[in-house]
């Protein structure tokens, strides 16, 4: 995945001289994670650059770039950090267009890394998509896949609007896949259904994906068969989608990382429940983490889902 | 300019006294008369605006408003140094540089009459809307200055921000930013003595507001902020610095709130009488009022010939904006996205039902 | 409520050394909303002050103070402008009793006013509960009376934990009621069923109380039996009074200002799932702001809920 | 000391040489033999733990971990002046002050191994858990200083940030903060010259970091942190100012970071080996080393000595870690609030379940 997003952003570079790539680190480092890699020495350091440690200036120099004309997609180091900029996000990046009846726009892309697994300290493993969701005038993406990273990020970058791209970073490197060379696209705010199944929809996106396809062997081994939907957008929700897919199966379960509480899953849920109701055979379900903070390497395997407690809840869900 | 009046002495920079004297014959700017008088006419339009603007407010005509009054001379040297194709990064205390910009009176009402339309300024390019949370809007600015540098234009970007504001980070990581990138961004703290109700001896230690520019290696001044020759050639020599690739540049324009915080503030409950007589001594208006009738330019016949054009002109676009079209519903959906979500337009859909449901239910009563 | 409010403060104020009050224009002025008006004067300016135009400094300072034993109640203006002290609260004050294994605890009371129908500028009206009550480590309630916010705000300081404290401007002056003088505690976390119903369960809380009460009077009329809990408590939630009505009426409507999607909302419906699935005789249902910003005044009418939006669902809901 | 040695002009103050030898004998601190012998080993002590934990590390057993070596001065100055009763707020580069403050390696080590029971120190009064979110732990200290102030305490707040953190607004808030409410804090900037591959010139345009100290209004220096009779100097007046009310100080501490960030990095991406070796002669424990072993207190036969025993004693703390129980399920939900919500328990139940079904399923196959 690593390698498709610096495809993307290279492609976009190359092509579009208005977008800028800039964070800590992400210039002759090339990012923590690797992910700018030789942008820099490829496009210059007025284009891909690093910045001073502060995340509100980030997104604020972002959102005055954009105004100004530029694209700008910038880094936040890990998913923890993005807090001292929430206010640039939540009271102008997302609000600017608004704000000035639509004279002024901010296309910009923040990415970041996000999600637990990969044994780091505090800040690093956290799944706060939900808060960025509950935003107004925000859209928030997540890819599962190489292929999905590369075509979202480049839809990302040339949509109008404030994005925040979300990176799984536990499978930034974990999963091989072919990826199209050249541009493509994938249209951001569409789910997309990755297995055909009759007995239950399971929702879920980013590192979750990969574990519930795991869990869907686990039952399809026991005789159940799993409707799977990568959801790949936050915010809007694919009700479309969801709707067909929970009146098939009559069943819904979302798997996400962070906590329970206000998380994706209920709003999942209540989806289900405005468009099937009437085809309901259980409760809408959901596999989260607890309302706890992430915890620390040693007990992150408590908190973490895993294919046997996506598994637990299908099986649960199924013999209700 | 910037090493005569460094920050690190506390002095400032003024030309004119109290009583409209030219004190500072080296640095008093040329500008030819006509001019000089229509940049007091549109002070006193600015001033004459905004008392009316209090005074409709009292009438629950509008919303909540900071009055500006006191204030105009920062405005004025801004708005007379600033072009058209330069950027204006306002807080929403800046009525009188906003207008220079080209917004008309008729959209600030607007706005502060809770419309959203009155951001949308038809006239005014390179104008951000007014922007509430404190000292955010001055990263905006640092950005701003990048997109210039990077694109090899030849502007400024104007950032405000009062003194209260130098308090909040933003403050700092703008101020750094544009540090670190060098870039045309001329940053003017109106420090008018007071965040609401909070002294500037409560928001910081410093000695005084400008030299916070050392923390950011940055070129500072402070100056007479109610000195309209004072502002301008220092918004002057800012300007002509940061088109030569020398910005940013931080001014504290040293001033005073005249008026409320807003207009549901009131300054007796945290200020003496004493010290609003003090700096009525000051007084912006009164002292560029004195030179020009000293120098034969201005007299207060033509002064009172000419408030009541302003007055009526003032309530002429008050009215207008009164009489703007209610809101329509669309409103409410259509700006936040360029590509506007699947679920928002069904939200709104949703909301057309309930009303036709609501006008059956508020008929049948 | 700002008397009851402001008679907490003073009892507590009185009765423990340790309770300080801080925040922008809260000591000389007595805050925007008059809210701590002549404490400084009682109290002293060690006790009551201003500080510096700073939310993260002011809630990072609390952290500070209540780590070394204080108990800080801080104020923060105006629900728009906590976001530059988000860092703060997301990143320390709701972990360190956590992160130190409880060595550390940061008994922090944040007030701050939240919530539309004043008329006010941009950032002025919002309600963003959700991304607080998304937080782990953090509690959040928001009264609804002043009988409520009396108790409930002194139960807060006296917690060790950091609480949210919510403040539905919109009813600061509106609600007359005798509040009783003296020291008295609501238990946070605790719902309160504030009418006994058949039909429905109308949830609801802080400034929304009061606009379900009316939309009762109109479903009463209507032959409809509205049952009504005031939550009190964003996080935790009283699941089990929610549980129990909704078991009653088998049906539920959760009714908020914030926007729809993530919203407090969808987290009580799945509640409701979770809890009486075969009790449920209508989707639980959701009144809530549009997924947008809270429009200027002059289009802020179309975005609040009122009695009849309210009434508008608990038909539809009933007659599902 | 603070007016000879101004950040305005750009002055660093330093006691020694590169060698060891006394060049400011005016500055030069009063030490007795028998504790500065004392000092030199436990800086010794915790560059061999830092080396040691990077070859852990290697081996897989322990997790990211950013090593120290390199600032040993600078944990040493403040060790030997920090007391019981005053306040540690460390950032994550403080292995030297947090041992001096009563932290075990062993808590250092199990809080690498990612376990947060090392973040409750058993011994370590008023010390705060590492902080990982850059300069927000500053504000924390400027609360602890007005608590401090308020309880009428003879206490101190010790504060560490590194440079890249002076670019944060939390910095700011805090410096500014503490400088409003005059309180017995100490900043120290770690200035390692990179905040992980950026170079201290991308995050400000300043002259030197210290000089931040006058957006404040509070005492600023900036010290040579490679040199520990400087950097105790240094701080030792920097306790007794804030004793006497004068506080808050900002000192500038000039080290650098000799090995990588953390374990993940490779600092030969960005930068050189010239610049590596140049810094070498100035690495601290060489010399401290060189003047001790001038005056006879310390000998290479005494460090060779001494060296294996505190590699056993590193050892042995390191496998305690290792063989700290299991992370206990209860442990994920238990410290979060003081009153734990019920819903949280039922979560913890549900989890009890889910492990019960867990355990019959994994034996089943
Ligand atoms: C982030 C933020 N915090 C608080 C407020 C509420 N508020 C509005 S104006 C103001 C005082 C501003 O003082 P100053 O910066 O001196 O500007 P002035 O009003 O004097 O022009 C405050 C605290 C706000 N708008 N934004
Ligand atoms: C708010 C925040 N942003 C980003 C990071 C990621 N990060 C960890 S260390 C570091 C560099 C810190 O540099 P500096 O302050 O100079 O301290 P040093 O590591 O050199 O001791 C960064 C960017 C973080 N921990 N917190
Ligand atoms: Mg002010
Ligand atoms: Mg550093």
């Amino acid at each position: 995945m690593v390698n498709a997003i610096n495809d993307a952003l290279d492609l976009k570079l190359a092509e579009d001289k208005t977008v800028i790539v800039y964070g800590q680190d992400v210039g002759v480092e090339g990012g923590v994670f690797r992910v700018t890699e030789g942008l820099q020495k490829k496009y210059g350091v007025q284009r891909v650059f690093d910045s001073p440690l502060a995340e509100s200036g980030i997104v604020g120099t972002a959102i005055g770039m954009a105004v100004a004309g530029l694209r700008p997609v910038v880094e936040m180091q890990f998913c923890g950090f993005i807090y001292p900029a929430f206010n640039q996000i939540i009271s102008h990046a997302s609000r600017m267009r608004n704000r000035s009846r639509g004279k002024y726009e901010t296309p910009i892309v923040i990415r970041m890394p996000y999600g637990g697994g990969i044994n780091a300290l505090e800040h690093h493993s956290e799944s706060m998509e939900t808060i960025f969701g509950h935003i107004p005038g925000l859209k928030v993406v997540v890819p599962s896949t190489p292929h999905d990273a590369k075509g979202m990020l480049i839809a990302a970058i040339e949509s109008n609007d404030t994005i925040l791209f979300m990176e799984p970073k536990r499978i930034y490197r974990a999963i091989k896949q072919e990826v199209a060379e050249g541009k493509f696209t994938i249209p951001l705010g569409k789910a997309n259904v990755i297995a055909q199944g009759t007995d239950v929809t399971v929702v879920a996106y980013g590192a979750m994906v990969r574990e519930v396809q795991k869990a869907a062997v686990m039952a399809k081994e026991a005789g159940i068969s799993v409707e799977i939907i990568d959801l790949r957008s936050i915010y809007p929700i694919d009700r479309e989608t969801i709707a067909k897919s929970v009146k098939k199966t009559g069943r819904i379960i979302t798997v996400t990382e962070g906590p329970k509480t206000y998380g994706v899953g209920s709003e999942i849920s209540q989806i289900a429940l405005e468009e099937a109701f009437l085809h309901l055979e259980a409760p809408p379900a959901r596999v989260s983490g607890f309302d706890v903070i992430v915890p620390l390497p040693k007990g992150e395997h408590h908190y973490m889902q895993d294919p046997y407690k996506i598994f637990y809840e299908i099986e649960r869900t199924v013999k209700y | 300019m910037f090493k005569e009046y460094t920050p690190l002495k506390n002095k400032i920079f003024q030309v004119i006294d109290n009583d409209g004297k030219v004190i500072n014959t080296k640095w008093m700017p040329e500008i030819d008369s006509e001019r000089l008088v229509k940049i007091y006419k549109d002070m006193l339009f600015a001033r004459t605006a905004d008392l009316q603007i209090v005074s409709y407010q009292r009438q629950g005509r509008i919303y909540t408003y900071p009055p500006n009054y006191g204030q105009e001379a920062i405005a004025a040297g801004v708005g007379a140094v600033i072009k058209d194709h330069d950027w204006m990064v306002p807080a929403f205390r800046e009525l009188g540089t906003m207008l220079a910009k080209g917004v008309t009176l008729k959209e600030m009402f607007l706005y502060f009459m809770g419309n959203e339309e009155g951001s949308n300024f038809k006239n005014a390019n390179f104008t951000l809307p007014i922007s509430v949370p404190i000292a955010s809007q001055l990263i905006h600015a640092a950005g701003i200055g990048y997109a210039i540098k990077y694109n090899k234009e030849k502007k400024v970007a104007y950032a405000f921000v009062g003194d209260g504001g130098t308090s909040e980070g933003d403050f700092h990581e703008a101020v750094n930013f544009a540090g670190v990138w060098k870039v045309p961004v001329v940053f003017i703290i109106q420090n008018n003595q007071y965040g609401i109700s909070t002294p500037t001896s409560v928001q910081t230690a410093s000695e005084n507001l400008a030299i916070k520019s050392v923390a950011y290696g940055v070129k500072g001044i402070m100056v007479d902020g109610n000195d309209f020759f004072a502002m301008y050639r220092v918004v002057e020599e800012a300007a002509k610095l940061c088109l030569n690739g020398e910005g940013p540049i931080l001014i504290e324009a040293v001033t005073y709130r005249k008026g409320a915080h807003t207009t549901s503030d009131d300054p007796s409950k945290y200020r003496t009488k004493e010290e609003e007589d003090a700096w009525e001594e000051k007084d912006p208006m009164k002292r560029l009022k004195a030179y020009l009738i000293d120098k034969g330019l201005w007299s207060e016949k033509e002064e009172e010939k000419i408030l009541p054009q302003f007055k009526v002109e003032i309530d002429r676009q008050f009215i207008e904006a009164e009489n703007h079209p209610p809101y329509p519903k669309e409103d409410v959906f259509k700006h936040l996205y360029a590509e506007m979500p699947d679920d928002l337009k069904e939200q709104e859909k949703q909301y057309d039902r309930y009303l036709q449901w609501k006008s059956g239910k508020v008929k049948q009563q």
